[in-house]
């Protein structure tokens, strides 16, 4: 951007005519805001496919006890009676 | 009255309220307690200046006003809400927002009322010269109904959420500054001998209209809360 | 009491679905209650019945499927007061005492002719705890409490979801009456329970869930 | 729905928007980032500075686009959360609410730039002006959103109540603007008025409107991203959403 | 299972009574729970079940009587975690997971051999359902997760009230299987319930409360 | 740490509360937000005046901050005493004092330290100077403890009645006025370059004595208020 050498060019824009305190920090807040704004949903995807995944490996956990369950239970299991009123 | 109508589930809807407010007589009393005891922080806090504190008085009463109705607001749908009461309401065979409107009425009568009648004290307190005391009064008697039933479409949005308390602090915080401004604008000016008619009728034209606007959407929020 | 080739049906379902995070709680179920009907719906911990109720009353909006009242697509508005749901939350205030509760719930719901709400006390058995608030009674006389509304409100179809939760035998015995006694008199009533629904005459129609 | 254009009904399928996004949002981002290599070099570089405020002024190239978007989000987000609370559109519900975290980020910089802009210019961080105040107030009504959006267990119940806020506020968003108005002049003139007399020039101008193009194109590529994310968990349980977990969810 | 001549007594109670404004909620109770032991509380709604085992564990103060601990006048600073009680509500952080719940219960009560969290949580038919926080778990789902706390904690008198409350069959049996295996081992239950009480071997002791 | 020791106990605590703070993290930003919005509330009802606004400023942020706290207090053992875990934790094999203690870090960590964070931007919105804002954080870092533990205490004693927060204000308030009088003494003494260290001194000394009296009467508190 600058002709090289004139480091003192340089020097006189990070300067900002004495408002460097107050123009550098605007704009780096300005970009460091927008950067997590941007990044955020970027690691919130990866977790949520991550947790979808998981979350599909236990739903078969379920399904496979539940498929256990239906098999018919012992006829004389005294806890099958229903409760008497 | 026949059980069922519309005027008999009114005054079942208001009279529930005020009885259970009546059984609950401390809660009335405490909201006035809260903003007795606020006021009498300031002059600890900020030292005992009299001056210092008759300039600060009208606008410290109105926000200890406001805080301690907003301390009351999470009592105004979520109890009904937790032991089911609500969804007894909300499937009885009565329009709901005339329902919602008799709650919001009777939560008015037990916390806002109480601390308009103390309000005058409060502001004495503080040394706020007696003049601007009346007008005081009528902003309050005008704003709080207004900051009611604002609270309550908020509340009712927020029904279906856990907590609510603080959420519901900064929700309302945008919709009460214009009548805190105009409320306190009343007072200082009646402080500093100016004409204060214009503020108060800002917000009597505000209250005439929400006034029909505000149950319904209380019953709406309250609907996609309870998601219906 | 189970009537099998049924005039109109009072409440109708049709591929009724509730999903949640797109994964159905109940499957596409078909059912119809007619008057003097009793439906049972079973099904193991999890398996959607509140779930299933909270939908019927409109408390939960349905992903799929339709609900008919007499023959007619259920419109809310309409409908409001027809249908009397007992949730696992009993909708007591706390701080109320039984009765004045349920003269709330007449006041809102209306009341049936030739009962008030101190003889319904008296029907469940909580004569002597009219006036406690409702915080100081027993797991046992809340419910009581909350059934008392059965009587009063001239709903025709009945959602009770567990009503025998909690309940002595005695109560048991007096809810298997009541819903005996609601569905003789043209009434609809839809349960859920894990097993304590006996009646005199007849059995039940039994709808089951499975998740 | 029929006056929804195919095409737009198309796009609101949730996997069709996904694609979209996916695809759009990097060159929405290559381009923004672009302009703003183009509109800082010309703002912080050729801009002269200014004679009054010297180079504090050079925050104009963050301040108003920012200032502008916070309010321009606004617009968009209860456009969205209209149609979320009559139609109950799945992608509107995402829009609105996906668009409240970048509204208020774009609030937050025009709170921070402003007030290091008015240290140097007007000698206080901040003052209880008019303009200020109220975007103040639109903060606490974006953050409002949020916090209500995620009070919800259920997400999409959530958006609706949010959405109903948002309607809420824009009623809202004016009222406060002029009683805020009328409450300063009420007392006294904190008239501290910005660039009163100088007009702003050629050199000055054009870099502003490039930043401006800048950060309307990173908020399309945020908004991609951001309700992409979201559809994906809004459809956990579709098909198209496992696979790609099945694909990518390691 | 029922040891008649017990050798020493767990748990013993002397003339226990609880009064409520000066009246007695149950009168002055006498029984011993000796080790393998099951006590079944039997009594009407609101005949004071609750209100007993909050009296046996310290969370009210008998009025009259004397309850020993191992023959020793109860002394609660040494017995606690001794007993382990299963109240109406149930302990349970609704924004926890199960998991995370028991692992709390574990960190306060200490945890026994040869058994992990996970491992419990399996037993009470809740796989799957670890990590969902417990404020989405259907009633019995709730109840089960609280259930496998049982298993974890090395407490050896267990006090239960209505543990079969909302719970499906196979959920009945699963408690009946516990209470029973817990007391072959050792240890000894009281237990509320109106009517779900089966065991395989021998029928429990019963104590009857009447108000 | 074997599960079921002293230190696995007090672990298990901890971890289990501030798991549920981050859990309902949107929750610990509510007082914050609180605190946030109540001093902005300020300006409106007093009017948008610097020199008026800079001589509050100490005084509106300490009470502001404490009002926040205030909020959350009810937040400590009511929802564990609702769903029975507080029964679960007294009938742990552990000193009930001391799983308090842990209970009220765990309060402290998540509600008065992010206020502490937001403490000084609040003061510079009002235009506190700079040195007496120094000097504000260090009084709350003193005062806010305190005050927690002032708060358990009270919270354990009205924690068997329903009604809460405002009973709590109610009791609190009184006892923190010293602590309000010696914290806005302190600021106020730096505001005008006079030595401030005395009342911080005295805020801290009172901190050492309840930092061990009040957890142990925090659990016989707690203990009365199951029994009735
Ligand atoms: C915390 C402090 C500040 C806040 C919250 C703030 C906020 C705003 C807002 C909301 C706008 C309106 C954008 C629009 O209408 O499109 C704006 C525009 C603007 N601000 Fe600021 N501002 C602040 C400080 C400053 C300072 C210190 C200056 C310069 C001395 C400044 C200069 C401008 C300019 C030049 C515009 C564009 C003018 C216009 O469109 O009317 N601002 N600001
Ligand atoms: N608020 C909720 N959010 C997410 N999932 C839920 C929620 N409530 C219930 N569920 C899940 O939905 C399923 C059905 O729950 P529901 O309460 O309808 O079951 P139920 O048949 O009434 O069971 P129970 O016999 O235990 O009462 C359960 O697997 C439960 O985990
Ligand atoms: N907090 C209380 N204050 C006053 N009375 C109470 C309180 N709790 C319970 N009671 C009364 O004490 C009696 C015994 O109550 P308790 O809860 O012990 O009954 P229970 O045997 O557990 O009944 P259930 O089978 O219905 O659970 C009841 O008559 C009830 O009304
Ligand atoms: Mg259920
Ligand atoms: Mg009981």
């Amino acid at each position: 951007m600058w002709p090289s050498g004139r480091v003192a060019d340089v020097d006189a824009f990070l300067h900002m005519g004495g408002y460097a305190a107050y123009v550098w920090p605007a704009y780096a807040v300005f970009f460091l805001v927008l950067l997590i704004d941007f990044l955020a949903p970027n690691l919130r995807r990866r977790r949520l496919l991550r947790e979808l995944h998981a979350r599909m490996q236990r739903q078969k956990a379920r399904d496979a006890r539940k498929a256990a369950r239906r098999t018919p239970s012992d006829p004389h299991d005294p806890t099958s009676t229903p409760l008497d009123s | 009255m026949r059980p069922g109508s519309l005027s008999a589930a009114c005054a079942a809807v208001l009279r529930r309220d005020l009885l259970l407010a009546w059984r609950r007589r401390g809660d009335i009393a405490l909201p006035v307690l809260y903003a007795l005891i606020v006021t009498t922080l300031f002059p600890f806090a900020l030292g005992p200046n009299d001056d210092l504190l008759a300039r600060v008085a009208g606008g410290v009463v109105l926000v200890t006003v406001l805080l301690a109705m907003l301390l009351a607001f999470d009592a105004l749908f979520r109890p009904d809400l937790e032991d089911g009461s609500l969804e007894q309401l909300m499937l009885a065979p009565q329009p709901l927002a005339l329902m919602l409107g008799m709650k919001i009425l009777a939560h008015w009568l037990s916390t806002a009322l109480p601390l308009i009648v103390i309000a005058p004290m409060l502001a004495s307190m503080l040394h706020l010269p007696a003049h601007a005391n009346a007008v005081l009064i009528l902003a309050l008697l005008v704003a709080t109904p207004l900051l009611s039933l604002l609270g309550a479409v908020l509340v009712a949005l927020t029904a279906g959420t856990r907590r609510s308390g603080m959420l519901l602090a900064l929700m309302l915080l945008p919709l009460c500054v214009p009548v805190v401004i105009f409320a306190a604008g009343a007072v200082s000016a009646a402080q500093q001998g100016l004409p204060w008619i214009a503020p108060i009728a800002w917000l009597g034209a505000a209250l005439a209209l929400l006034l029909i606007l505000a149950p319904l959407a209380c019953a709406a929020a309250l609907r996609i809360a309870v998601d219906a | 009491m189970t009537t099998e080739n049924p005039p109109t049906a009072l409440l109708e379902a049709e591929g009724l679905t509730f999903l949640r995070q797109d994964e159905p709680v109940f499957g596409p179920l078909d059912f119809a209650l007619c008057a003097g009907e009793v439906l049972l719906v079973e099904g193991d911990n999890g398996s959607g019945k509140t779930t299933l109720m909270r939908v019927i009353v409109g408390l939960l909006r349905a992903d799929a499927g339709e609900l008919r009242l007499d023959g007619a697509a259920l419109d809310r508005e309409l409908s409001r007061g027809r249908i009397l749901f007992l949730a696992h939350h009993l909708g007591l205030k706390a701080d109320l005492s039984p009765l004045e509760n349920l003269r709330v719930a007449v006041g809102l719901y209306g009341c049936r002719e030739a009962i008030t709400p101190e003889q319904a006390l008296h029907t469940v058995g909580l004569q002597g705890y009219e006036h406690e608030p409702v915080r100081q009674l027993s797991a046992g006389q809340k419910k009581r409490s909350a059934l008392a509304r059965l009587l009063l409100v001239p709903a025709d179809i009945w959602l009770l979801d567990e009503p025998f939760a909690n309940l002595d035998r005695e109560g048991i015995a007096l809810v298997n009456r009541l819903i005996e006694r609601h569905a003789d008199a043209g009434g609809a009533v839809m349960v859920t329970s894990h097993g304590a629904v006996t009646f005199l005459h007849g059995e039940p129609r039994r709808l089951r869930l499975s998740a | 729905m029929k006056w929804i254009p195919l095409w737009m009904h198309r796009l609101s399928s949730p996997p069709t928007f996904y694609r979209f996004a996916t695809v759009m949002r990097p060159w929405f981002m290559a381009l923004a980032v672009i302009l703003t290599a183009v509109g800082l070099y010309g703002g912080l570089v050729t801009a002269p500075a200014d004679y009054q405020q010297g180079d504090a002024f050079r925050i104009i190239y963050i301040h108003v686009p920012s200032a502008e978007m916070s309010l321009f989000v606004y617009g968009v987000m209860a456009a969205a959360g209209f149609i979320a609370v009559v139609w109950r559109l799945k992608l509107a519900e995402s829009v609105a609410m996906q668009s409240a975290p970048i509204g208020a980020a774009f609030t937050f910089i025009t709170l921070v730039t402003g007030s290091l802009w008015g240290y140097p210019t007007w000698g206080t961080w901040w003052t209880w002006d008019a303009r200020l105040t109220s975007e103040l107030v639109l903060l606490f009504l974006y953050l409002g959103v949020i916090g209500l959006y995620h009070a919800f267990e259920d997400r999409r119940q959530g958006a609706r109540a949010a959405s109903f806020l948002v309607l809420v506020g824009v009623i809202n968003l004016p009222i406060v603007h002029y009683s805020v108005k009328w409450w300063n002049t009420l007392h006294q003139g904190t008239t501290v008025r910005l660039f009163g007399a100088s007009k702003i020039e050629g050199d000055m101008l054009w870099p502003l409107l490039v930043m401006m193009g800048a950060v309307h194109l990173y908020w399309a590529a945020s908004l991609c991203g951001r309700v992409r994310t979201d559809l994906l968990s809004l459809e956990s349980g579709k098909q198209w959403v496992r696979d790609l977990a099945q694909r990518e969810g390691r």
